[in-house]
């Protein structure tokens, strides 16, 4: 069980061989990608700021929740911090267990918990050169400009 | 009055204009203290969007401050 | 939008590249692992047996239907044939979204048919030296002896 | 009577002794004609958790058997 902040790419593989268990017989992953679309408008990057010793700690947390919950053997998390390109993995979720339907729900779980319960904070930078933070009211792209 | 620091991160750092301050406050509770701090840096999110940390744990907004608490202040978050 | 028999191990890395798409935001994979153990009895490994032609064109049927009921840009299933150990991928399902909810849904969809669509058969062979063909009846392990 | 030839997978293949066979048959629907194969060579599979191709395309038990039809006989299936 491991939930970590990274500043390098994610190497999905190395993740899952962390969660190797040859009583495992079902393993699923979600990984979510930088996509060059967000409602609407065309996406060139993104920024994450991340306050790292918090995120960790609630990631765990979810971890060991979904550990409780689900009939499942391992899970970890893995989310980037920094800037990112279009392609690359934002955050990676990999669950092991030893009947498919737990690690499908256990995975699901994860990802929509760390998604609304992480301190991570998302900046997009568009085409025309302007920036916006998702989600957040009164600040939407295009009011704000670029100060990378 | 009581003497505490407060951090502010994403939206809030850059419409606040700096990322941390000390106060000299009489809020008696972490949700009186944003409501403060939002008025004075013109923050636009909904407290129920935000989140408070104290002395580095998730907190309720009606956790009471104490003298010498150190209050991180996060607009709504947007993993993944 | 593919389906294959390998002989080969699989290579998710690989795989997971043919499902690039700038306008994906989620994507989410699952993997059948070998076990060691299956209904108590200690697994050594296994070997598949796959009409493939037939199993091809029931994959990318099932891969039609996923693409048609669910939001998602693109998915593709691979399933071994031959002999297996223990921890080897046995198949391998991606799928690639403009959102996760569409992706898990569709993966968890494709293999639940592949699992009881597909004409492919799983033989055990166990610690005692016995073998046994999965889901079948009256051919309980031990019953049958291994002859590879 | 029909010339069909007839294919056995996996554990029909193993308790048949043979992966196939030409038969003369005056079965009507392939479900028929799986009943012969059956019996005759003791699977024990029900019905209902098997599978038939005939010429390359599952089809329901009830298809009507042809002259020269290519028919597959797969027991339970267990990919994953």
């Amino acid at each position: 069980m491991h939930c970590r902040i990274d500043t390098r790419p994610l190497d999905p593989e190395a993740l899952k061989a962390s969660l190797r268990d040859v009583r495992a017989g079902g393993f699923v992953a979600f990984e979510g990608w930088v996509r060059d679309h967000n409602e609407g408008r065309a996406v060139t990057g993104l920024h994450y700021e991340v306050h790292e010793r918090l995120a960790v700690k609630e990631g765990e947390r979810i971890l060991q929740e979904a550990l409780g919950r689900f009939e499942i053997l391992d899970a970890a998390c893995h989310h980037r911090a920094g800037d990112l390109a279009l392609g690359e993995i934002a955050v990676w979720v990999g669950v092991a267990s030893r009947h498919r339907a737990a690690a499908f729900e256990a995975c699901r779980y994860i990802i929509d918990e760390v998604k609304t319960r992480l301190p991570i904070w998302k900046k997009e930078f568009y085409v025309d050169g302007d920036s916006g933070w998702v989600n957040c009211a009164g600040c939407a792209a295009g009011h704000v400009h670029a100060h990378r | 009055m009581k003497r505490v620091s407060v951090e502010y991160f994403a939206v809030f750092r850059e419409q606040a204009g700096l990322s941390g301050e000390q106060l000299e406050t009489r809020a008696a509770s972490v949700g009186e203290l944003f409501g403060e701090c939002a008025l004075r840096h013109g923050f636009a999110d909904p407290r129920e969007r935000c989140k408070v940390a104290v002395n580095d744990e998730l907190a309720p907004w009606e956790t009471l401050l104490a003298d010498g608490d150190q209050v991180l202040f996060f607009p709504p978050v947007a993993g993944g």
